[in-house]
């Protein structure tokens, strides 16, 4: 088990938002968290990096307890956080903020070509301070930045957020490439349907519990899920 | 009858030409959508019919008044009012002193009145107030009112934007990608609001890249690429425009409904 | 509308209280340095609704302190006599702008009256205020500061380097200024309550008014820009008058203060034109929590009273430097404030720990 | 005196209270570039490095009493970041430069306590008090030269590393976003740590190589942080090649001023046109729109 | 009339201990310690022991008006000594008149006395004296050109003002005339200004911060080589060590303190000069400095004062101060009259150059 948190809480200030909460991610999986505005699962991902102190229960990566650690050890344990509104180093180029990404990667030079290949816009961009990037160009970046640090778990927060479908496609077909390089991945998304095709196994989160858990496609099929997920596709809409 | 007319819109940032001779009407009462690639100049267009950047040539005509001179204050006194991509709330505010800021542009008293709390002024800041609190039950948040806008997740801070836009009383809304952040349960909700809101006679000029949401609520649909249009019409003529499949809409998700077998090559084998 | 009453209420009380403290105790002269130090405390006040409110640093208050109190120091103490004669002076002279009087060694002079001189200054200050306000609001940041404090290091090298403002010296024999209904600020020991109860009653009028503001209309376009301006332009806010406006009312509180405290100490010298005064006043915006009127407030009096009273000696300095890391290390939003958020804390999480057996057992 | 002669003597006299000016705007920039703090404090550094290294000069020879002075100041340097920055959580920029001040304030009376009120200063470390070096008939002092040797020694290496080097990215993009750099695996706090500790040694070389010509005394860091400030905004902030030629101009413009104005005036012109140049470019000469110290508070 | 005996005679002392004045107000309040000490240790005066209460003002004049205001009121002093400086004495010098205070100053501006305040006197030399020696030896060295720099201090000002009063009586024309500011780190550019002005025989500078050293070393370096005449502020031995080589040959005029040791032995104030400079030294291990001795002479001013009163009433301790005769002090020999609140002859000075590095009377 790559990922295993047991009970957790915490929160802002006084404020708890995150009121136990137990999950597990196996190596090789994709896990998706579901769930509305305001739920706790952006809270729930920076926890488990150490943005943000737990409160109380525990959290192991690899099996071993982390969870007080400050934030800047969990690269060094391969796990990675895209964090929500991307995040990126604005002033910094394109370039420096690969190199970023990379701190803590020996081959980051080599790296750098890879991601530039999988994302040509960046390389359009290389040069370009990042702070001037379009919405959908500073998510690439973001995701992007994250892949040169090479992690084993990957903790997605929202990374189909304000890109186009064309752009949303691709993202989802990059996170199971990178599935299938190995990457164990967390991903937490509003788009729903995508995500449960694309994931092994699901959670749903609910003003900061975990109210449903099970196989993806399972969840797909529940009514609960597509009632209050889902909604209608668009085509469906139209016709 | 035209409520905004941009005419050959350009603007250029280095080398880079972001909108490109754009040229595009919106009519009273529309719900107009503008889609594009990431990166198509989308917001950068918002921001210069919004004021926030000049138009390098061309012109910006708000019932038939050129307004592309006039500093973003003066064209949301005009009737433009917009949200922003990236949720730009007056975070250390609660969220109806954010609503209530909206109301600048329908007040009037200034430092004078304000320091010496005159009776008008007195009466003005409650109506302010009455005004903004209606807003925010409009969106929904009325259980929110007096937390900080700091501490609200992504999408309740989208829906306290939409109110504190509202309360502006735009003649034309811009919305910028407001579903953004949404699922799709709550972006169905979003799509009556906005219907809800066209039909108190605002118009709505959207950018949304939530497909959804496009095809569901909007009248006309706007394609942008590289900062020119390359398509324009009714979200079902658009949505079969080879040009606009192929740089936008791509096969595969987008037109996936839940469950449909072309969605599943994703799926691991 | 009782809820903002009751800050009031409560510190008018505690202004009464220290000075019946003080006749009782025989300790009266306390309340010379303490009038000193509420005049400068209104310079914090209007620093608070610059920094705190508009979020707009400037390192040059102090300039604007010393350009009112050398405006009037200088109209008040320049004698006029050569101009007696000519028909403008008389007509001046008749509206008491120009007043008769003798100097220290008994000599005729004629000067500008206080309340003349007062609104020279006042007219000066605005001047100033908008020259360089007007371009220097377009600059944020740091550069904003350096903006500012590079305008205050100009007035204070003019201020050091003209004969007509008394070069190092500063300008002395500033007259009492008669305001009327018998009120008089002066520095002489026998008015001394009266002025006391003049510096804090109009520091109080200035922080009600000051409180009204920022409670109003006003004082949230002027948040909105401390936190998005783009998002506050484009939401109607014209926020270029709005900075310049709120620049300018700052500058005249400071400029007020300047002319009521060189009237009350009878002279003014270069050293509160100085940087240090300028990045002084701010420092103590900043420990009061900046966007907490009434905290900067008290916390600039406290200090300035202690400092002025010689309390610390030869460590002056040291200390206030040392209380500033302090303050603002434990309370970065003044140390009142700490003070309400521990109270709700206690009351929060008495909940938390009821909320967490509740989990225990689901 | 020939006027070319005058006008080469005026721009050598500008050039050496520039150089002065740009060894602290350099200073001022590595701190800001790190963590976007203002460090008014850095006048304290470059203030500590003369009276230490002056203070070792009575049992070293010269270069070592320099070379301890600025590892002492460094020492001093990450020593206040650790004590006074690192426990603050969630504290804004401005919270940060208002304990600089009382860093500043504070260790200004330190000095006071622990040395005197008397001026010191190192010995010129070529040639005395009346040397000088002559270019076409001007004359410079000998100092100067060390201090423009210095200058361009750190900038040249303070470039590369910020631009070039892992490290030196690491820390400008601490400044940029630091929970991104958190999640890049950054630790941040060492970084500040660092960024102090070096632009303390930068301000403590300065120090020493300044002293001889102007003196030391346990006030002479405030008026220096002043226009080393100066300097690094007139140049643009984040750059410590615009820091040396913001320096240079401003010196340049008093000396100039010199020669038209009365020499009390000769701040006025300096101030005055920084001024003009902030409000024609708001972000300093070579400073760029979207630079952090363009941001608010 | 001296009433209880316990009762100590309380005086108060306004210096700028720290601040940009401390190297005047520093020795200036170890002095008057040093001295208290001795004079408490040798039984007090009239059989008072003496209370100086010293507050730093730091150098600004408001702490300087609270601070006065605090030692008349509430510690109800005797007397004042200090401030340091002019321009805190200037915004001291009404408020001690009009509540009948006793003011004794440590500044050398001559507007402290003149208009003469009737309860205000001041102890440091005059500046128009010093002018008068400077002027006297240019024209023995047969100088009538000179440029005049000077810092934008209070001392600055009122020696500069001094000085161009006094050029013209004096046959000597000023060609130019520069003022730096007080914290200036290098001065090449004015005195290259001082350069190009065709026919300047001699620099004036004048000022008490230590950017006289400044000015002796640039002028050197831009090889100004013409003599450099400095006020009396350069009577700490101090800013000739600093300025190294180039202050060789440096003329000023200044109180006796700093060559105490050429003085002949019968000259009437070798003893009480020997003796201070023995214990300032030996007790606090640096250079005295002739600012130290304006508070000495300050205090000593008081004291004389009220042994010669017999009494503690300030009006008359301020009556027997104004008339003091014959009182050997560090900066001369005083003799106060009511139009005279210095008290100083044109002799309290002497000629000083530097040799080798030493101070020494300068001798034709
Ligand atoms: N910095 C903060 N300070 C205080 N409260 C916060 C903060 N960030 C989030 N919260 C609160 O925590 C709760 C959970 O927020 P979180 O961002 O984890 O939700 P989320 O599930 O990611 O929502 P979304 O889908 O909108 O991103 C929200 O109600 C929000 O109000
Ligand atoms: N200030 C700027 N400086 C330089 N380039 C810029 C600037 N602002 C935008 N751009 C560039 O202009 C192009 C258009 O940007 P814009 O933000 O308008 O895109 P968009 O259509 O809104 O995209 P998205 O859907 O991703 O938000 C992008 O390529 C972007 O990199
Ligand atoms: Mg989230
Ligand atoms: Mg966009």
């Amino acid at each position: 088990m790559l990922l295993q948190v047991k009970n957790l809480q915490c929160g802002y200030g006084a404020l708890e938002v995150v009121h136990g909460v137990s999950l597990h991610v196996c190596t090789g999986e994709i896990v998706g968290l579901l769930g509305a505005n305001g739920a706790g699962k952006s809270s729930l991902l920076k926890a488990m990096v150490g943005l943000l102190t737990p409160w109380h229960g525990r959290i192991w990566i690899n099996s071993r307890l982390s969870g007080w650690a400050p934030a800047w050890r969990s690269v060094s344990n391969s796990v990675v956080l895209v964090p929500e509104g991307r995040q990126i180093f604005s002033d910094m180029t394109v370039r420096e903020n690969l190199i970023m990404g990379g701190y803590h990667n020996p081959d980051r030079k080599s790296d750098i070509d890879i991601i530039l290949d999988r994302f040509p816009k960046l390389r359009e961009r290389i040069g370009q301070v990042a702070g001037t990037l379009s919405g959908g160009e500073q998510q690439m970046l973001a995701l992007g930045r994250a892949l040169m640090a090479r992690p084993k778990l990957l903790l997605l927060d929202e990374p189909s957020m304000g890109l186009a479908p064309l752009m949303v496609e691709e993202v989802f077909a990059e996170i199971l490439k990178l599935r299938d390089a190995g990457v164990t991945i967390l991903l937490v998304e509003q788009n729903a349907t995508a995500t449960l095709q694309i994931a092994d196994r699901a959670y749903v989160m609910e003003t900061g519990r975990i109210i449903l858990e099970g196989e993806a496609a399972d969840l797909l099929q529940n009514p609960e899920v597509k009632r209050a997920y889902l909604g209608k596709s668009y085509k469906e809409v139209w016709e | 009858m035209k409520l905004l007319e941009v005419l050959n819109a350009r603007r250029s940032f280095g080398g880079l030409v972001a909108v490109d001779q754009v040229s595009f009407s919106v009519f009273s009462g529309q719900i107009k959508a503008m889609i594009g690639p990431n990166g198509a100049g989308k917001t950068t267009l918002f921001n210069i019919i919004s004021g926030l950047l000049p138009t390098e040539t061309g012109k910006i005509l708000f019932k038939g008044k050129n307004i592309h001179r006039l500093k973003p204050f003066q064209i949301a006194h005009a009737g433009i009012s917009r949200t922003f991509q990236n949720p730009s709330l007056f975070l250390k505010m609660s969220v109806l002193e954010n609503v209530m800021v909206g109301r600048h542009s329908r007040t009037r008293w200034g430092f004078i009145g304000c320091g010496l709390r005159f009776p008008g002024q007195i009466r003005e800041e409650k109506h302010i107030q009455e005004a903004a609190l209606e807003q925010i039950a409009y969106v929904g948040l009325e259980h929110l009112a007096d937390s900080p806008a700091g501490s609200l997740g992504f999408g309740q801070r989208r829906m306290v934007e939409l109110a504190r836009a509202l309360a502006t009383e735009p003649e034309l809304l811009l919305l910028d990608e407001p579903a953004s952040g949404l699922n799709p349960k709550e972006t169905e909700d979003l799509g009556l609001l906005i219907r809800k809101i066209r039909d108190t006679g605002v118009t709505i000029l959207l950018v949304e890249h939530d497909m959804s949401l496009v095809m569901d609520i909007s009248d006309d649909v706007l394609v942008l690429h590289n900062g020119s249009v390359i398509a324009e019409g009714t979200p079902s003529a658009v949505q079969d425009d080879q040009k606009v499949i192929s740089v936008y809409l791509g096969k595969g998700l987008a037109h996936a409904a839940p469950g449909e077998k072309s969605s599943m090559r994703l799926r691991r084998p | 509308m009782l809820k903002r009453l009751i800050p009031i209420v409560l510190m008018a009380a505690v202004i009464v209280a220290v000075q019946l403290l003080a006749t009782a105790l025989e300790k009266e002269y306390c309340l010379t340095q303490l009038t000193m130090a509420i005049y400068y405390s209104m310079v914090v006040m209007g620093l608070c609704l610059v920094m705190g409110y508009a979020g707009q640093v400037s390192l040059g208050h102090g300039a604007f302190f010393a350009i009112g109190g050398y405006t009037s120091a200088i109209l008040t103490t320049r004698s006029f006599l050569s101009l007696q004669d000519t028909w403008w002076a008389g007509i001046l002279k008749r509206l008491h702008v120009f007043v008769l009087r003798e100097d220290m060694f008994g000599s005729p002079i004629m000067t500008v009256s206080p309340w003349a001189a007062f609104l020279a200054a006042m007219i000066v200050t605005f001047i100033a205020a908008f020259l360089i306000g007007y371009p220097a609001l377009r600059l944020k940041g740091h550069y904003l500061a350096m903006a500012t404090l590079g305008f205050a290091m100009i007035v204070h090298k003019i201020v050091l380097g003209s004969a007509f403002a008394g070069a190092a010296d500063g300008i002395t024999g500033v007259p009492e200024w008669t305001l009327g209904a018998g009120l008089v600020i002066t520095g002489k020991s026998v008015a001394r309550v009266q002025n006391y109860y003049l510096a804090s009653g109009i520091a109080l009028v200035i922080l009600i008014l000051l409180g009204n503001l920022v409670r109003s209309r006003v004082g949230r376009a002027l948040q909105a820009i401390h936190d998005q301006e783009t998002a506050a332009n484009a939401m109607g806010i014209n926020t270029s008058a709005y900075k310049l406006q709120v620049f300018i009312v700052s500058a005249l509180i400071a400029a007020i203060a300047g002319v009521l405290l060189t009237h009350y100490t009878g002279g003014i010298g270069p050293s509160e034109s100085s940087i240090l005064k300028s990045v002084r006043y701010v420092a103590l915006a900043a420990a009061g929590g900046m966007a907490n009127l009434w905290s900067a407030s008290l916390i600039s009096t406290l200090i300035n009273y202690l400092s002025l009273r010689d309390w610390f000696g030869t460590f002056d300095n040291a200390v206030f430097g040392a209380l500033l890391i302090i303050i603002i290390s434990i309370a970065p939003d003044g140390p009142f404030k700490p003070l309400g958020l521990w109270i709700r804390r206690w009351s929060s999480l008495a909940r938390v720990r009821t909320g967490e057996k509740n989990h225990e057992t689901p | 005196m020939g006027s070319e002669i005058l006008i080469l003597q005026y721009l050598l006299s500008g050039i050496t209270k520039g150089s002065i000016y740009a060894m602290v705007a350099i200073g001022f920039n590595l701190i800001f570039s790190a963590t976007g703090v203002l460090n008014f404090a850095q006048g304290e550094f470059v203030m500590l490095g003369g009276m230490i290294a002056v203070t070792l000069s009575f049992y070293f020879p010269l270069p070592v009493a320099v070379a301890g002075a600025v590892v002492i100041v460094a020492c001093i340097g990450c020593l206040l970041e650790l004590l006074f920055f690192r426990p603050l959580r969630h504290h804004s920029i401005l919270h940060m430069i208002i304990i600089t001040i009382g860093l500043s304030i504070v260790i200004q009376e330190a000095a006071l306590h622990i040395w005197d009120e008397k001026v010191r200063s190192l010995p010129y470390f070529t040639g005395n008090e009346i040397s000088s070096v002559k270019i076409y008939g001007a004359a410079i002092s000998p100092q100067v030269l060390w201090v423009l040797g210095t200058i361009t020694v750190s900038v040249i290496l303070l470039h590369i590393f910020l631009r070039y080097t892992l490290q030196g990215r690491a820390m400008r993009a601490c400044s940029s976003n630091p929970e991104a750099a958190m999640l890049a695996g950054i630790n941040i706090s060492n970084m500040r740590t660092l960024a102090f500790g070096l632009s303390a040694a930068l301000g403590a070389l300065g120090g020493c190589v300044i002293s001889p010509i102007t003196m030391t005394q346990y006030e002479a860091g405030a008026p220096l942080a002043i226009k080393g400030f100066a300097a690094a905004i007139l140049g643009g902030l984040g750059n410590p090649m615009a820091a040396v030629a913001g320096g240079l101009l401003i010196g340049i413009i008093e000396a100039f001023s010199v020669s038209k104005l009365p020499a009390a005036y000769n701040d006025v012109s300096a101030f005055a046109i920084l001024l003009l140049v902030l409000f024609i470019r708001p972000h300093g000469l070579f400073g760029s729109p979207s630079g952090q110290g363009v941001r608010e508070f | 009339a001296s009433g209880d005996k316990n009762k100590p005679i309380k005086i108060g002392a306004i210096f700028s201990v720290s601040g940009p004045a401390s190297f005047l107000g520093a020795p200036e309040e170890k002095t008057v310690r040093m001295l208290v000490d001795k004079i408490n240790a040798e039984g007090g005066v009239l059989g008072h022991k003496v209370e100086v209460i010293v507050k730093d003002s730091g150098g600004s004049p408001e702490k300087a008006v609270s601070f006065a205001k605090q030692l008349s009121e509430e510690e109800k002093v005797l007397a004042i000594i200090g401030p340091s400086t002019s321009g805190e004495t200037m915004q001291i010098k009404q408020l001690c008149e009009e509540n009948k205070m006793l003011l004794i100053s440590c500044a050398a501006a001559e507007k402290i006395v003149n208009p003469v305040a009737k309860y205000v006197f001041k102890t440091p030399q005059k500046d128009s004296q010093a002018v008068t020696w400077i002027f006297q030896t240019m024209k023995d060295k047969g100088i009538s050109k000179i440029a005049v720099v000077s810092s934008n201090d209070g001392f600055g000002a009122a020696g500069k003002g001094c000085l161009e009063e006094m050029a013209k009586p004096a046959g000597i024309e000023i060609l130019a005339n520069e003022v730096y500011d007080k914290q200036a780190t290098d001065l090449t550019d004015i005195l290259t200004k001082v350069k190009s002005v065709a026919g300047v025989q001699a620099v004036v500078n004048w000022s008490i911060v230590p950017a006289q050293s400044i000015v002796a070393k640039n002028m050197k370096q831009i090889g100004l080589n013409v003599p450099l005449f400095q006020s009396h502020g350069f009577g700490n031995p101090l800013y000739a060590a600093k300025a190294g080589v180039a202050a060789e040959g440096t003329l000023f005029p200044a109180g006796r303190l700093l060559v105490v040791d050429e003085l002949p032995a019968d000259h009437p104030q070798k003893a009480l000069l020997a003796a201070y400079k023995k214990d300032y030294e030996s007790k606090y291990k640096e250079d005295v400095s002739t600012f130290g001795g304006h508070a000495y002479d300050a205090l000593l001013v008081v004291l004389e004062g009220i042994k010669k009163a017999g009494t503690l009433d300030r009006d008359k301790v301020r009556d027997a101060i104004e008339n003091l005769k014959g009182l050997a002090g560090t900066a001369g020999v005083f003799n106060m009259t009511p139009e005279d609140h210095t008290g100083l002859a044109l002799d309290a000075f002497e000629m000083l150059t530097v040799k080798d590095g030493k101070f020494t009377i300068y001798k034709k």
